[in-house]
Parts: structure tokens; C-alpha cells; sequence
């Protein structure tokens, strides 16, 4: 079986949907003859052309309005921002635009555009280099947010991202790029609006997405050491929420704890948290607890280690709502 | 105080502006330009049609019939001459202002008048089969969106171009500029087309910017070129170079054209508060309807037959539109929900029912 | 007594801080000769000459990165984005830079930046012109962000805004610009981070801002009529949140209603909900119930009153937690 | 194929590129900027130390003493005549590339390479104190800094301006746009100085734009100057001239210094997957230093003896610096929540002491 990394299952996506579908177009800063900073589109100009793969001007929201512009003409892109940050020149483009035209035109233009954006921190990397943008989307109706945060499922996600005939935005987890996975691509599995069930569990449910989930996994096993068998869920979908899928788990273990990078106010615990008062309200044994980053910008390489939800943090959440 | 207009100290070539036809009707350069007698004359039969349509739609909003409306009186030339300028397979992305070049294009004044009706957003006619994008309010966003048409017609091979409309303002936004270098950069059969009406709402241009803006196209790399966009037989030869330049390859074309937002910035606005009622009484002098009309007249292409003609279909064409619009209804409740994606998800449906109040 | 509208008492705020502070400047697009589309800056150019009230360009990210730059000269700026949709071409520099700036230079360059939002829909306003962005700010670490409901506190809220040290977000109901309120203009009273409760109430709490608070009034008046007494907040600042006034509220009343104009997914209510489970989960016998804008672009005029919270929505929400 | 480069169709005026001293040393203009020789010494001083200080940073990123560093070789000139013309009144925005540049200012080496070393973000050092911005990242936003800061200086009636560095890829983005707009429309004294280095990551100038950047100046209304980035007299004397037009109350400049990044774009680029080695052979010839050098010596202005006590001082330099640098500890934690908000809230303090482990 094929060992992927993230970076490589990503480039792979990219490389068999072009290979599908001619009006497929990939481009935005240094994607082209260098093939991204992280390599997601390493060599797909050579092989499919500097027409199909090319590089742009440093204009973000240029990259963004030219997508709509090229949805009109019937093309079909993935767009990369190349770093978190470095989305936010473009975020009127997306919000005015890729995520109404659809109901603007009443259905009669689509945008097909997947905004591949390397995201969240834990790479000791410079200011604006480790941010976590998904709130400013996935608030905005009209977007689809994933994060994939395995090698095959960013495989699967990207497939699905770029076939979907809406935008979606697609949030790479930098500090995943090199993580490795055994298996076959596949883009068939769970769509997007379907989290995963990682890890198996009834004391509690730690719920996470991107680099998290591996952190959340670990935080499990030390939990399960400890005799506490946490479940682990990954996300997968910020937007579309899989609703069922919370609603399951606050049933099946009534203590949730989120855990994600962005700081906490408004931040994706925000959303879980009310969304299972919703649902839920009367299987929560315990209040969902959010382990986040602090409500501060994202601090420089020396105290992001401070900054990120750490194993010991989550375990320790975990263990005041298994004990609620 | 902060304006600047120290236009002295800049070392640039002398400022030209096409025109054809004065003012005052007289022919001042080449009024060949390729329009059979019938094309020639109906441009002017648009600019009345649609002058009055104007008209009409101010009344509308008054009456309560739309909820605000941004006229285009004095502009009739600008967009009229340029809309005729485009091929069937060109494409046009507009801001808010540009009821009269929609109209050339086809598309349908009461689906058009829906957006100021409030009955729905910028896109209630279908822009794929008019080939007239959808309203556009975020100022110099849809340029992107021309820009990045014109690179699909380019990928496709296509002998098409797309032309954006935007306001003198616009061009102080951030998305006028990476619209026209990406232009450049990739060579799209694109005309940046600017109607410097000389206002953005409170502001003149000469407070909008220092510079000139035909003359940012330098700097892009493709040309510029002014025009007097109340002279429609210039506006249409111009455009109509930009147009044939871009289905050549030969890239993109910004053309500035000088013309006058006569009346308020839309019903909202009250132009008493900021602008003298002279230089609207001197603007008129530039009025693109009487000088055209004279100069046809001069022609003998026109008489008072076919002027009368005009008047009444302009009139019978206001007032159809005017019933289509009143009679116009709310649309269902749905419709806020059943384009916003593709497929819904249950928690979706969910609000929807929600709304209906199921 | 003088009467105020919200606009008048805004801009009464500005020319109070004007004369009081030399080095404050007012600027924006059609502030000054026109006095702003809504009338908040009307006649100041005048009062205070063009040097310290001016028009711009239409340039968002040009207007906010300005003030930055005038704040590393000690100015203090307020500036105006014309209306909600409009600000997002400057969002770059407010999360970049506005937001951060005080934190990267360690305190020693300040932002005492106010920027003024006329936000929110109800005033049957074209496309773009009714969004409620609270939201992309108020997840934004080193902003605050608030929203005045009467001309009084408008007043209120403006003058503390521009006094404060911090970037502040200030969010203008435009359906309430030209609402009336009897009384003396004061800039003491409540302050940022304080919200007020506007009429007492045991059996649940309405919690809203803006324009929503007068529709929750409303409400508590048919609740009243139906003999439940409903306490309704005026959350006023949205960042930072008046922790001890929710905690309270959930203590003395045990059931919230949280309303906003937003989208639901991700809009304050999200916040609000998960702050009380953090904070007061246990007093909590009923979920915390959000009546929000659906999570669907902000509709045209004809249909935007079935897209904002009625005072019917928030009356059945409310009589839903009581009974609970 | 998208990139255009049909530079032919374009009517511009001949490119003039200002060049005081050729490649080879050989003065080809008015050598005489009015700086004493001690001034003219210490630019060539400046430059080696600036450069040995240069290879020492990405010696200490390859050890893990830094995280990523972007090298300035071959941009030193740029860098180092255009500081050396600024005031201490003058106030600096710079990008992320401006080490020799700070080093005129004053800033303190290490402190700057906190930023590089993930020590701190990119105010370490007082902005206020060396009147040298922040390291700012996120491209162009601050030129409109600059031009803010500019507007300041007006409105206070000194006579003082400020320099914005940027690079050609800067020119791109729409914060460019709107701060070169308003520089020009609110006339204020700002240098808007751009280094051309050829590339932005992997992407070359022609890619970048198909117009000259100096050229974007005039649809602005201000001057635009290209100057030879790499002839440090010559760029000293292109931004004197704008700084004391700027001084005069004159307006904005806009200057273009063609030079050329040695190096890759930071020690986290392999500048071999989209960069021919032979094209950087070639602009080796161009070297700042060693022209400047040869100049200086044809003057009789400098022996072996200063430059001997150059190199000695850059090395010295340098290996202070490295120490300063690894002794350099990580910050407390609370550094993350001291400066955020002016008044913390108690929700905001108790998140501090949870992350201090309270
Ligand atoms: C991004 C953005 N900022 C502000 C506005 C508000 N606005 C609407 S029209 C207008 C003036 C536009 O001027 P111009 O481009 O000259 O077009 P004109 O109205 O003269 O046709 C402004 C500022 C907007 N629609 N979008
Ligand atoms: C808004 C934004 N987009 C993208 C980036 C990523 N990025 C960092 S440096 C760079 C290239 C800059 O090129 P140029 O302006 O020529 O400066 P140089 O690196 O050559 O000094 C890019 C694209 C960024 N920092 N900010
Ligand atoms: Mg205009
Ligand atoms: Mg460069």
C-alpha cells in the first residue's frame, strides 16, 4: 500500500481532478513553476500546462474575483491563498461574491470554487503565518468550510471540494502537511457535512478538526490510561455542521469538549456548544468545555506551543467533564 | 485643503480626448464609423427611449414603486455607444447605473427594475442569455469578475471580450487596480470601460484622484484612451477599436469617458448639499441627446417624423414598463432560500420550514 | 429636555470630541461636504474645516490603513465605512493591523482608532447594505466592538469609543438612526463592556443589541400581556462580552433568548450560549434559545421582515424557554 | 503563456533608468550628491558590514538560531543610499527585507532579529524611538501606513516625510493602489520606494505586471522615478531629491530601484526549482559593493587599510550580533496577553492565568 503525506495526497487530488475535468483551472501565487510553498501543486503546470496551472500577480482578492469572473465562463477553479492571513485581502470577493452569486442569480451561475488556504499554526512560523481564519467563513452563508486533517481524507475532501457546485473553502492544516498515512486514494467515503468517529468512546467526546484531531488523540490515550475512554470526532465539515453526528454523541456520552486553535470567543466551540443546546440540551451532563487558543492574536514561534490547545489541556477538560 | 491639483508639476503629454462631434452638433473628426443610416438613427432613438425610461423610474421611486434608484441621466451616450459596440458573444459586467446599456444588451427592464423594486438582488434577469452580469453594488469588485471572464473567453479561444463598466470613483478601490494589472499581465480581451461622470455621490474626481485615469493604463501596460462620453459617435468608435483590439488578442483597452451624472447620485441623495446648481446648468450644454439630434439632423438622416416617433415610443415604452413594474409582486418566501446552495442540508431545510412557518 | 435621534446624538458625540480633542480627526467617504449619508457627520467640515473632517476616495483599505499610519503620528481617527458590506474591503488591515498593532509594538504604538459602521437591515436597503458584520470583529482578538440602541447611549457609547486607547468597532443601527430619545447627552454611565437591562424580568431573559432590542420591548410587552414577565439586556458591547450580567441573568431568570439580525451559525447567539455554559451552566433550566436571521445571504427589501427576528419569532422563543 | 510582455503595442515614452556610477565603477553621471567623504565611505562602510551581518543570518537560520530569514543581498545599495537621504524627522514603513536599512536608522540589530528568530512579532524594537516601523508582512498594507503617517506630518506642518519600502510583487496588491491614490490626492510627503529585485518568491517582474512600475506614478499625478538600484549614489540622490520635495510640501514620489534578490527568497525557499543559476551570474556583475568600491578608490577616497578595517568591523559586527542572538531567550508567556487591550477584562485576565498555569 502507497504511504501518502497530506501535501502529496492533496497534490494527488489536484492532479487526478484536472486529469478529469478539462475545465478545471489551478493557479493563484507561486503555484505554478514553483508548485506552492508547501508543494501542494508541485509539477501539475509541467503536466497539465502553464493554460490549466499558472501563477498570478500577488492580488488576492484578484484571485478570488477572477474565479467568479471565470465561473460566468464556465470554468471551474481551485484558487490557493497561500497563507491563512494572506485570505483576508480577498474576503470581500468571497463574502459579496463566491458565496451569493448563486442565490443572486437564482441558481443560474454557480460557483465551483475551491479557496485552498493553508491555515493554523503549530509551524513556528512568522505573524500571519499561523492563523486560524474558518470563523470569518463559515459564519457566511453560502460557503462550505472542511478541513481535512489526514493525508487520505484531504484526498477524499479535495476531491469532493472541487466537484461540488458550490465554493467551498478548504483549509489546509499546515502542521499536517508531512504526516504520513498508509492506504488508497479514494474520493468516495464520508461527504462533505459528515464528521468521522476517530476513535471509539462513552465517558466523553472530544471533538476537534485540522491538527487537533491528532492532539485529541493522544489527549485519548493518556485519558485511557487513566481509564477514561474518550471518544474522538473529527469535524471534518465546518460547514455544513454533520448535526447528526453531535447530536449522537451528546446522547451516547452527554460530555463534549471542542477543542481548536482560533481563539475561543466565537470560535467553532461557540457554534458547537449552541448547536447542542439545540439538539441536545437534555443529554448534556456537563457544559460543552472549549479548549482553545486564548483570545489574543497568534503569538510568535517562541510561545505558539502556550498558545495551542496542548495534550495536557484537553485531557484535563476532559477529565472535568467526565467528572461533571 | 487636502485635494491636491497640482497637475503643473507632473511631466505629462498634453491631454487628449477623442470627440467627433461638438457640442454644439458640429462634426469635429471623423464621423465615419462604420453605422448603416438605420444604426445610426437608432442610436439616438435609444438614448431617448431610455432617457425617458429614467425618467420614469425616478416618478417610480417617488411613488414608493421602487425603493431607491441611482438615475443615468446625461450618460445615455457613454453607455449606449459602448453597449452598441459589443458583439453577441461579448459580455458586460455593470455596477448599478447602467439601465440603458442593459437595455441595448436585451435584457428586460422590469426583470432589471426588480432589483430597485427590492424585489430581488443584482441578478433577476439571467446574465448567461443576456450576456449582462448581474448588478453589481460593491464598488470595482465586478471588474475583477470582467477580468477574469475575458480569461476564460481567452482560455476557450474565443473571438469574444468582456467589457466592465465602472464609475470614476471605483477607480480608487483597490479591485480597479488588480483587475487592470491582471489584465495586462495576461493579456485578456477585456475593456475597462469608465464613465468619469465627475461625481462619486459628494465627492468629484479631482478629489477622487490627482492623476488622470485614463493614463493608469500606462502603468498597466495597454493602453488608455479618453473619450467624450456625451459624444456617442465617439464613444462607440472608441469602444468599438477596444472591442476589435481585444477579439484580435491584442489584450485589454481602458477607455475614460468624460460625462455628467446630472441628476442626484440615486433618489437617496440630495445633490443640493454638496454640488452648485450651475455646473449642472453648464454640464447641460455638453447634453449627448441634442447634440447628436443636431448633428444627424445635419445629415439629413432625421427628421421631425421620426424624432416624434421616438418621443411616443419612448413614452408608451415608459409607461409598459411602469405597469410591469407596479404590478411586480414580493416573490415567495423560499426564494430566500432555494439558491443559496446546491444541495441543503436537513439543518437547512430546517430554517426554511422554520420561515414559512411550519 | 432635548430630544435626540440617534443620528443627531452621534453627531453630537463627534463634535463634542472634536472640540475636546485637537488632535482627532473625522473622515470617510461623503462625511464631509455631504455630512455622511446618514447625516452623522453633518456640518462638522464645516465647524472644524476640512483639515480635521474630510472625504476620501472610495478606498476601505486605504481609509483604515490611513488611520494606523495617523496613529503612529498621534493622531486619533474615526472613520467611517459607508455601510456594513463596505467594510470588508478593509478587513486586512483592521485583523492585521488595527487589531494588532498595540500587541506587536508591546504597548508603545496604540491604536485609538474608532471605526463607525452603519449596520444592519430593516431599512428595505439594496443588496449589501443590510448585513450585520459583528461577527468578523468581535472573533477578532485586540478589537472591541460595540452597538448603541438609543440616541442617549449612542452618545454615550461614541464619546467612550473615540476616548478609548483600544481600536473600537462601532456598529450603528441604521433602522434606528432616526428613532427619538428625550434627555441630556452624557459620555458617563456604562461603559464599554457593560450591558444594561432595559426592563426587569424573572421568568427569562431577552439578551439583543441594536435594532433588536426595541423588537424585544415589543415582545415583552405581548409576553407581558400573556402574564410572563420577560428581562430584557441591551448587550451594548459585543466585545468584550458583560460576563457578570449574563451570569446573572441566567442565575436570576434561568432561561435566555439571545436575538440578533445575523446569520445564526457563528452569530453572537453562538457566543452567548456558550459563554453561559462556561459560566453558568448550571442555573441554565431551559437551552439558551437563539432567534436569529436565517443562514442565507441578507434577503431584498420585500422579504427582509421574514428574515428578521419578529416580535412574534422572539415572543414563541421566549414562551418555548419559559415553558421549558 | 499568460504572461504578456507585448511591451511594443504600448505607446510609452523611452524607459530612463537614472545611473550615476556604471557596473564597472566608471562614473557616467554627476557623481557630486553632496555628501562629505566621510559620508561617501561610510555607505561602502555600511554595505559590506550590512552584508557580512547578512550571511551571518542565514548562517544562524541554517543552526536553528533563526526561524526563516530573508536575505537582502544585492540590495544593499537600495537599501542603504535610500535610508542614508532620510532626516531624523523622516519616519520609515518597511517590509520584512529592510535589515540595512534599520541598521541606518538606528535599530538595534538583535532586537530586529528577535522578529526572525520568533522571539517577537515585528515591533520589537521602538517604532517610535528609531522612527522605523514594524516588520510588516502582509504585503503592501504598509504603504498606506506610510501614507497615513505622511497625511500626520502634513496636518502637524512639519517638515518631515515618510518612505515606504515595497517590492516589485507589492505593486500587485490593491493596498498599493489606494495608498499611492491617496498620497497623491491628499498631496502629502511620502517616498513610496520600491526595490525591484526581479522577483516576488518564484515569480519574475514580467509576470508580475506587463507595465513599469515608475510609470504608475503619472496616473496618480506624481513623479515616478526609475533609478539603478544597485549605484548607491544614484539612489541616494533619487530619494534626497523626493525627500526634499517632499520637505517643500511638493507632494509624493514614487521610486523604482532596479536591483536583484542574490539569494533565494528566505531560507525557507529553494530558489534552484524556478531560477536559473546563470541569470544570477549575470546580475553579479551588477554588484553594488564593487562598483561602488572601485569608484571609491578611482576617487583616491578609500585604501586598503579602510577597507581592511571594514571587513574587520562587518566580521566583529557580525559575530556580536550572533551572540546577541543566541542568548536571545523566549519571552514569558505572558507576553501574549500584557499588550492586546490598554484594560483587560477579568474574562481576559483569567484566561492569562490559565495559560501561566494558574
Ligand atoms: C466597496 C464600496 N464602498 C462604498 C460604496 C458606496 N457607494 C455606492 S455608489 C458610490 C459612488 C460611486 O462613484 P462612481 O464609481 O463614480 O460611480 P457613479 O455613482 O458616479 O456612477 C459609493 C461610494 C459601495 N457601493 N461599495
Ligand atoms: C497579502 C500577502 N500575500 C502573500 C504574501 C506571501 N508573500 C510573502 S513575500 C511575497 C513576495 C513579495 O515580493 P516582493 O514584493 O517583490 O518583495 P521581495 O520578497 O522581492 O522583497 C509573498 C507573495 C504576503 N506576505 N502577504
Ligand atoms: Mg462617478
Ligand atoms: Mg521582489
Amino acid at each position: 500500500m502507497a504511504e501518502w503525506t497530506l501535501s502529496g495526497a492533496l497534490n494527488q487530488a489536484l492532479r487526478d481532478a484536472l486529469t478529469e475535468d478539462p475545465r478545471l483551472l489551478v493557479y493563484g501565487e507561486d503555484v505554478g513553476r514553483m508548485g506552492g510553498v508547501f508543494r501542494v501543486t508541485d509539477e501539475l503546470q509541467k503536466e497539465f500546462g502553464s493554460q490549466r496551472v499558472f501563477d498570478t500577480p500577488i492580488s488576492e482578492a484578484g484571485i478570488v474575483g477572477t474565479a467568479v469572473g471565470l465561473a460566468f465562463a464556465g470554468w471551474r477553479s481551485v484558487v490557493e491563498m497561500q497563507f491563512d492571513a494572506f485570505s483576508y485581502p480577498s474576503l470581500e470577493q468571497v463574502i459579496d461574491h463566491v458565496a451569493k452569486m448563486r442565490e443572486r442569480t437564482r441558481g443560474r451561475v454557480e460557483m465551483p470554487v475551491t479557496i485552498r488556504i493553508p491555515s493554523f499554526g503549530g509551524i513556528r512560523g512568522k505573524e500571519h503565518h499561523g492563523e486560524s481564519p474558518e470563523t470569518y467563513y463559515v459564519h457566511t452563508a453560502g460557503l462550505k468550510v472542511v478541513v481535512p486533517s489526514t493525508p487520505l481524507d484531504g484526498y477524499r475532501l479535495l476531491r469532493q471540494s472541487i466537484a461540488d457546485p458550490d465554493p467551498v473553502i478548504f483549509l489546509e492544516p499546515k502542521a499536517r502537511y508531512w504526516s504520513k498515512e498508509e492506504g488508497e486514494l479514494d474520493a468516495d467515503g464520508p461527504g462533505i457535512g459528515e464528521g468521522r468517529i476517530l476513535r471509539e468512546g462513552e465517558a466523553c467526546t472530544l471533538i476537534a478538526y485540522g491538527t487537533m484531531v491528532a492532539r485529541c488523540l493522544e489527549a485519548a490515550d493518556v485519558l485511557a490510561s487513566e481509564g477514561t475512554d474518550a471518544r474522538v470526532v473529527d469535524l471534518r465539515s465546518l460547514s455544513p455542521l454533520d448535526e447528526d453526528l453531535l447530536t449522537r454523541c451528546a446522547r451516547e456520552t452527554g460530555r463534549i469538549v471542542v477543542v481548536h486553535e482560533a481563539p475561543r470567543t466565537l470560535g467553532m466551540g461557540a457554534e458547537v456548544a449552541a448547536r447542542l443546546m439545540d439538539l441536545a440540551f437534555d443529554f448534556l451532563e456537563a457544559p460543552v468545555v472549549r479548549v482553545t487558543g486564548w483570545d489574543v492574536p497568534y503569538p510568535p514561534a517562541s510561545l505558539e506551543q502556550h498558545y495551542l490547545p496542548s495534550v495536557e489541556r484537553i485531557a484535563e477538560a476532559a477529565r472535568k467533564v467526565a467528572g461533571y | 485643503m487636502l485635494s491636491a491639483g497640482r497637475k503643473e508639476e507632473v511631466s505629462v503629454s498634453e491631454t487628449k480626448m477623442v470627440q467627433l462631434v461638438a457640442p454644439d452638433g458640429t462634426a469635429v473628426g471623423d464621423t465615419d464609423v462604420g453605422l448603416s443610416p438605420e444604426a445610426l438613427r437608432d442610436l439616438l432613438r435609444r438614448m431617448i427611449v431610455s432617457r425617458r425610461l429614467d425618467r420614469e423610474c425616478i416618478a417610480l421611486q417617488r411613488q414608493g414603486e421602487l425603493t431607491v434608484y441611482p438615475g443615468f441621466e446625461g450618460q445615455e451616450a457613454a453607455q449606449i455607444g459602448s453597449a452598441t459596440a459589443l458583439g453577441p458573444d461579448d459580455f458586460v459586467f455593470p455596477t448599478f447605473r447602467e439601465l440603458a446599456a442593459a437595455m441595448v444588451r436585451g435584457v428586460d427592464a422590469v426583470q432589471y427594475l426588480w432589483y430597485h423594486r427590492g424585489t430581488w438582488h443584482g441578478g433577476p434577469y439571467d446574465p448567461r442569455a443576456t450576456r449582462f452580469g448581474p448588478i453589481c453594488i460593491p464598488i470595482a469588485t465586478q471588474i475583477v469578475h470582467a477580468v477574469g471572464h475575458a480569461l476564460g473567453q481567452k482560455l476557450d479561444g474565443l473571438q469574444a471580450c468582456t467589457l466592465a463598466y465602472f464609475g470614476d470613483g471605483s477607480t480608487s478601490e483597490g479591485d480597479f487596480h488588480e483587475a487592470a494589472n491582471l489584465a495586462g499581465v495576461f493579456n485578456v480581451p477585456a475593456v475597462l470601460f469608465c464613465q468619469n461622470n465627475g461625481w462619486a455621490i459628494s465627492v468629484p474626481t479631482e478629489s477622487q484622484t490627482a492623476g488622470e485615469i485614463f493614463r493608469r493604463a500606462e502603468g498597466y501596460g495597454f493602453p488608455g484612451i479618453r473619450v467624450d462620453g456625451n459624444d456617442v459617435l465617439a464613444v462607440y468608435r472608441v469602444t468599438k477599436d477596444a472591442v476589435e483590439r481585444a477579439h484580435r488578442g491584442e489584450g485589454p483597452t481602458l477607455i475614460e469617458a468624460m460625462t455628467y451624472r446630472m441628476g442626484a447620485h440615486s433618489t437617496a441623495d440630495d445633490a443640493g448639499r454638496y454640488r452648485d446648481e450651475a455646473e449642472v446648468e453648464r454640464a447641460r450644454v455638453a447634453d449627448p441627446i441634442s447634440r447628436y439630434r443636431i448633428w444627424l439632423a445635419a445629415q439629413g438622416l432625421i427628421d421631425g417624423a421620426f424624432l416624434s416617433a421616438c418621443e411616443e415610443e419612448a413614452e408608451s415604452f415608459a409607461l409598459q414598463v411602469r405597469q410591469g413594474v407596479v404590478e411586480t409582486e414580493a416573490p415567495p418566501v423560499e426564494w430566500m432560500f432555494d439558491w443559496v446552495y446546491a444541495a441543503p442540508t436537513e439543518a437547512f431545510a430546517r430554517q426554511r420550514r422554520e420561515a414559512l412557518g411550519g
